[in-house]
């Protein structure tokens, strides 16, 4: 009797789930059947689905979230072209959520790989991508990462790409700018992750070729509740080994939460603060007392950009039709999504990974956009040594970054 | 070294902690239910006070924010009752189902929430994933007034705190209601067999527990500069510990433990970090070498159970001759 | 539309590997009354033991500078890759030796650690093992051995040399799998054994099984080294098949949802915790088929798949308190009693042979 | 020191928080007898239990155990598995029944030393079914002696209360031991019940040779078996003799009566 009841329960579960899913797919199919009719004329339409794996929930969700209108933005766009080509494909995302977690980035790739998906766009970090690099590997599943730069991935021959340019660069502008500040000994305070890590160890190297000095470091680990004692421990060593400055590299939630700590703390206030542009575009950071805060440390920032380009504030302009507000990498999100659409049209739909690639590094060299240009170089980084220089203040009473000028092939140049 | 910032942020923090792992251990000691979803009632108290603070055009008195987080925390909290744990515990279940099915429960409420951010964000344009501290007008006012200096927070968390826990102790101490729900928590078929009305008792031990613990989120995106909705999850493996350490019973060795945990977790780390010169990244696992230490040495006593410290010492001793 | 060999085999590869991790939580917690929640250091442990044999042994094996093809460097990955294709026999040799010396290893710590915390009352010990686990992964953070936050990666998947994705993934799934069906072979035997009732009995009432005369420390010592290595090999398993490990990927969450499965699945049967772990991780992959396509305007659809996940679980537990297979007296025994009854009922004049 | 004897209790006191449990009780149990042990509630019979199997240890005295070679040894204090490894079993006085194994597990739970009780050999079968299958053919010949076969695969919570103390009783006496000591083994048994019982005591006693201890408040069945009986009150020996003697000291049925 109890078997039977059981088997009896299982049963219903089983038919529950599997009437769920044929409903789901119903609504979904019946849904893309609808938008593709209102917006295309022409009666046979190829969807080419692309995987999309960001961090929705989770510890870095406050700037994931706002990649996805980067991410419809950019298939509306992709659709735009592919229909002034006169092409019949139709772009469709299909996003999932990673949780900022590498097996459930894992698992986002295997489920996009068995639907016949065979580009991804993302995962955000690079502790997800070398979880799926194995599997990318193995199946030449193409990824494009738009939010990593590690050097330890930067390996030739893979199937995976990165729209964000590398830190190496990047740290050695900085160290450059500080030098001419007149900065020679610097705390180094950042958040214990890769890309923090990678910049702050590349940053002491040039900088110390410079003369400088890193006469401290302090590593802060991520998703904690509270960095008050963080700074604390800062500001003690401020007060004790009285750097020129320090440089700090943190996201927009933990940033705002040092920043506004660090804002209450003299031996903070005295000193210069250098900063990473893993925090641009946060609006968590947007408060007065941080601003004025910024305004009294001669904050600056640094973040990869071309010296002049009128796209990026065009795509800022159009992203706040679609409901979002740029972050940290939403410009590289859009260059991945774009680059990865403009390879699938020029194979024509293709889902052969060799060609797919190939196409990919092709469309790149030729690419340019809100990131800037598209190249790539042989690990499939993107190439890019222009820099912006950018700070925290009050434009017309309201808080916003503002940029204060560029950096390229080591000329600083400093507006106002 | 920067003592002050140190010791303001273990007081703010002992106030959180208290907050919340005070609730933790009434309700276990009450129900006998490990919730899993204790950090809803934080994070949701939270996020009460982002939306009223952007809804009122920052303009949010701590009293109203306490109002309300109070009730969303506690009608949580009744819920959870009334839907979760009152059909499992009529059925049988054991706490480890408990366990599992407020898991569950964790699960929806989070992802509600986010669902509720990004709809909201659709409408208001603001990102409430990650958002900066609230300023409670009323005591900037009271502030100015008395020409009172220090950081908000300090006064928010002293204000608040007192007021609770001195209420929860004439609730507990000096009404037939504390001690019908201290007598529940003893023996709770006793506790029926003399009347006590089992049920309404437990909807409302979660009630105060869910709204007590909502309180310590309101202190929380008062203190800190920005508040996410995995706060909760931060905190309450705080409250874990010091409800663990207090033997999931004693509502005043869990305070103390809760003050200690935020004193280990700040100033003792800055010490030293400052003069190890540690990494601030250790700092977690140094709470929990605390919290592994004292419950190792000294095994609280309490629901714990187990077999008795003494059969454990004298493992291994010879058989003594004739 | 949906390549149902790729999604079989990717799911099966994670199922086996977070069944052998329910199953001996089941021996540990359900059976054994040991609230074990730090499964996700064992499991962890092993997974970096399993990543440091795998990278580390097998370069210095074939004679490379571990210092300079760190496997946490592009180099290093390199390396590992060009080996995992071209060294079949040392690959595969070093793969099962990372399982062995994880198991050992794994076993000998949840053994060392059993000791401290069988002081600690029953309702403790969760929580005590809880702190060992994140104790352990701000260790993994800190050492720059390990990878620090940089994790390790390029850790070989043993059957890369054949080519084909598919069937090396097949293999691997066999090998995943056949652990998968001897823990589950292990764990039932010793359910169904005398030394399951008295593990049984030790959760039931520790105090009255050591008067009963069972050594209840060395028996929780000795069960416990034998889920812990289990967990080990999980971890190691996991490693190789993920091809990376990094300090994220060993957080709380996942014991809870060993824990989840079990509960589910009914805490103190091994078939019910199969059953949960398939139930859990199935729901959550179909899942992820359908979320996208229900499509909100509003919000991200994607999030309604924990939710869906947490309902799921509610129902299940509200509708079936003990689990979909609740705990029932083992098989054995009861056939004997059975026997024993029948004859009885033959030869009503049964000798008793300690009465008289 | 009688050489006859198989425990012998020397001056042992207990103190719980300043309350004296026990004071100085001198206890000699002879080999192959049947000793009772009454005495008013509170007066220490449990605790002295307790003291013997290593639940507390004393605070003064020795207690020593006569060993299968001859020789006494000292078990002051030994852990309780070790006591009862020597062949002395205790049972409760309120029945500690395991409430998830049915009345045949609990039954099969105590015989020492069983091969499937390794880990080892738990995988391997054939290591340990025969010796199963032996154990419930004990276990069922000893429900059947009481007429309680239909209750071998009930759980305790299913049982009578009278079911469950018989259970416990029988629980000890599934294994041979030297010395048992039972704890109010007739509580809550019917007078055939608890008569079948007696019987099978004193037949173990006759035929095997074993020792028992018995605390029991029904002192009248308790006499029809006992050799010697100890008297227990407020924590002192009161009074020893054959029962006979017992029944006419005027200090035992004062203490029983009560001042």
């Amino acid at each position: 009797m109890e078997l039977i009841t059981n088997t009896r329960f299982m049963l219903i579960i089983a038919s529950t789930l599997l009437i769920g899913i044929v409903i789901g797919y119903t609504i979904g199919y019946y849904m893309g059947q609808t938008t593709v009719q209102t917006t295309q004329t022409t009666p046979i339409q190829r969807k080419y689905i692309l995987g999309v794996s960001i961090a929705l929930s989770g510890p870095i969700s406050s700037i994931c979230v706002q990649w996805e209108p980067v991410v419809r933005m950019a298939i509306d766009d992709l659709n735009n072209i592919s229909r002034s080509m006169g092409l019949n494909l139709v772009f469709e995302p299909y996003i999932l959520d990673d949780k900022g977690s590498p097996e459930e980035a894992l698992k986002n790739a295997q489920t996009f790989y068995a639907a016949g998906i065979r580009i991804m766009i993302g995962p955000p970090l690079s502790s997800q991508l070398k979880a799926i690099k194995a599997f990318s590997d193995a199946n030449k599943f193409i990824i494009i990462a738009p939010c990593s730069n590690s050097p330890t991935l930067a390996i030739p021959g893979d199937y995976i790409f990165r729209t964000q340019p590398s830190a190496i660069a990047e740290s050695e502008a900085l160290a450059v700018l500080a030098i001419r500040e007149n900065i020679r000994s610097i705390i180094s305070f950042h958040i214990d992750d890769e890309f923090c890590n990678v910049f702050s160890k590349y940053f002491k190297d040039s900088f110390e070729k410079r003369g400088g000095r890193i006469v401290h470091e302090i590593v802060y680990s991520p998703g904690q509740a509270d960095y008050g004692t963080d700074v604390a421990t800062l500001a003690s060593f401020a007060r004790s080994l009285t750097p020129d400055a320090i440089l700090y590299c943190g996201y927009g939630t933990d940033g705002a939460n040092i920043l506004s700590h660090a804002a209450e703390e003299p031996a903070l206030r005295a000193t210069r603060w250098l900063v990473v542009e893993s925090f641009y575009g946060a609006s968590e950071v947007l408060v007065p007392k941080i601003i004025e805060f910024a305004q009294q440390v001669r904050m600056i920032g640094i973040r990869p950009a071309p010296l002049v380009n009128p796209l990026y504030d065009e795509f800022v302009n159009r992203l706040r039709n679609y409901g979002g507000t740029p972050t940290y990498c939403s410009e590289n999100v859009y260059d991945a999504v774009m680059i990865a659409g403009l390879a699938v049209l020029r194979t024509g739909g293709s889902t052969d990974p060799d060609e797919l690639r190939e196409a990919i590094v092709q469309v790149a060299k030729t690419y340019y956009g809100p990131g800037g240009w598209g190249l790539l170089d042989e690990n499939g980084d993107r190439v890019q040594a222009a820099f912006k220089l950018w700070t925290l203040s009050m434009v017309n009473g309201t808080p916003q970054y503002v940029d204060i000028g560029y950096i390229s092939d080591s000329t600083i140049v400093m507006e106002s | 070294m920067e003592i002050a910032r140190a010791l303001i942020c273990s007081y703010v923090f002992s106030w959180i902690y208290i907050l919340s792992s005070i609730p933790l251990t009434l309700s276990y000691r009450t129900t006998k239910v490990f919730n899993f979803a204790h950090p809803v009632f934080i994070t949701y108290g939270a996020y009460v006070a982002i939306f009223l603070n952007e809804f009122l055009n920052k303009n949010t008195p701590l009293f109203i924010a306490a109002l309300f987080s109070f009730t969303t925390g506690g009608l949580i909290g009744v819920l959870n009752y009334l839907l979760i744990i009152r059909p499992l515990h009529q059925r049988g279940a054991s706490p480890n189902v408990h366990m599992i099915a407020t898991m569950g429960a964790w699960f929806v409420y989070q992802y509600a929430l986010y669902i509720i951010c990004q709809v909201l964000m659709k409408l208001r344009g603001a990102s409430f994933l990650s958002y900066p501290s609230v300023e409670y007008v009323d005591i900037s006012y009271i502030q100015r007034a008395i020409g009172l200096n220090t950081p908000q927070y300090i006064v928010t968390s002293t204000t608040l705190g007192l007021v609770v826990i001195l209420s929860l102790y004439v609730l507990l101490n000096k009404t037939m209601l504390g001690f019908a729900m201290r007598g529940i928590a003893d023996n709770q078929i006793l506790a029926t067999l003399c009347g006590i009305p089992r049920d309404k008792l437990m909807a409302l031990t979660w009630f105060l527990t869910g709204g007590i613990t909502a309180l310590s989120g309101i202190l929380w995106v008062n203190f800190s500069g920005s508040t996410t909705p995995e706060i909760g999850l931060h905190v309450v493996v705080i409250n874990f510990a010091a409800a663990f350490i207090g033997g999931l019973s004693s509502l005043l060795v869990t305070a103390l433990a809760s003050a200690a945990l935020a004193l280990t977790e700040n100033i003792v780390f800055l010490f030293l970090s400052y003069h190890l010169g540690l990494q601030p990244t250790i700092r977690l696992a140094i709470v929990f070498g605390v919290v592994f230490t004292i419950l190792v040495i000294r095994p609280p006593l309490g629901a714990g159970g187990g077999l008795p410290y003494r059969f454990r010492t004298r493992i291994g001793r010879k058989v003594a001759g004739p | 539309m949906i390549d149902v060999l790729s999604f079989a085999i990717h799911w099966l590869t994670y199922f086996t590997i977070y069944a052998i991790l329910a199953i001996t939580l089941v021996l540990e917690a359900g059976i054994s009354g040991i609230t074990n929640f730090g499964k996700v250091a064992f499991f962890g442990l092993g997974a970096y033991i399993g990543a440091v044999v795998n990278t580390y042994t097998l370069l210095a094996l074939l004679g490379y500078d571990v210092n300079t093809y760190t496997p946490f460097t592009a180099q290093g990955v390199s390396v590992l890759s060009k080996i995992a294709a071209s060294e079949p026999i040392i690959v595969i040799m070093i793969f099962f030796m990372s399982l062995a010396i994880s198991f050992v290893i794994t076993g000998l710590f949840g053994r060392l650690l059993i000791y401290p915390v069988i002081r600690v009352g029953a309702g403790f010990v969760g929580f005590t093992l809880l702190s060992v686990g994140e104790i352990l992964r701000a260790i993994y953070m800190n050492t720059h051995f390990l990878g620090g936050t940089y994790g390790m990666f390029g850790i070989p998947q043993p059957f890369t040399w054949l080519r084909s994705p598919v069937l090396s993934a097949l293999c691997y799934l066999a090998v995943t799998f056949s652990i998968f069906l001897s823990a589950y072979i292990l764990v039932s035997r010793i359910h169904e054994s005398p030394l399951g009732r008295v593990l049984r009995a030790i959760r039931d009432d520790d105090v009255a099984a050591l008067f009963l005369g069972k050594d209840v420390p060395r028996i929780k010592s000795s069960v416990f080294f034998l889920t812990s290595g289990l967990s080990g090999v999980a971890g190691a398993l996991y490693a190789c098949y993920v091809g990376s490990v990094n300090p994220q990927m060993f957080v709380v969450l996942v014991t809870f949802n060993v824990w989840a499965m079990i509960i589910i699945g009914g805490s103190s049967s091994p078939m019910g915790a199969v059953l949960g772990a398939a139930l859990l991780s199935l729901v959550d992959r179909l899942l992820q088929y359908a979320t996208p396509v229900i499509g909100g305007v509003l919000f991200s659809a994607d999030y309604l798949r924990p939710i869906f996940i947490g309902c799921i679980m509610i129902a299940i537990l509200v509708k079936k308190p003990m689990g979909l297979l609740p705990e029932k007296p083992p098989k054995i025994t009861a056939g004997f009693l059975r026997k024993a009854l029948e004859e009885i009922g033959e030869v009503n004049e049964g000798g008793c042979d300690t009465c008289d | 020191m009688k050489e006859d004897a198989i425990l012998v209790i020397n001056e042992v006191s207990k103190y719980f928080e300043g309350l004296k449990a026990l004071s100085k009780v001198t206890i000699e149990i002879p080999e192959k007898c049947i000793v009772g042990l009454i005495g008013p509630n509170g007066s220490g019979k449990t605790t002295l239990f307790n003291v013997i199997t290593g639940f507390y240890p004393p605070d003064e005295g020795k207690i020593l155990y006569k060993t299968l070679s001859g020789i006494f040894v000292d078990i002051t204090g030994l852990n309780p598995h070790e006591v009862f490894k020597m062949g002395v079993i205790r049972t409760f006085q309120i029945p500690r029944l395991f409430p998830s194994l049915t009345v045949l597990e609990n039954l099969l739970i105590t015989p020492l030393n069983q091969r499937g009780e390794s880990v080892v050999n738990s995988l391997r079968r054939s290591k340990w079914l025969r010796e199963e299958e032996e154990l419930v053919h004990r276990a069922v010949n000893l429900l059947k002696t009481f007429n309680r076969l239909n209750i071998a695969s009930k759980y305790p919570s299913e049982l009578s209360i009278g079911d469950i103390k018989l259970i416990e009783t029988l629980r000890g006496l599934m294994t041979p031991a030297r010395l048992y000591l039972l704890d109010e083994p007739l509580a809550g048994l019917d007078l055939h019940t608890a008569r079948s019982l007696l019987r099978l005591i004193w037949k173990l006693n006759k035929n095997h040779g074993l020792t028992f201890l018995i605390v029991e408040h029904r002192v009248d069945l308790l006499m029809e078996i006992a050799d010697f009986i100890y008297v227990l009150h407020n924590g002192s020996l009161l009074a020893s003799g054959t029962p006979g003697e017992i029944i006419n000291d005027p200090k035992v049925v004062r203490a029983y009566i009560g001042e």
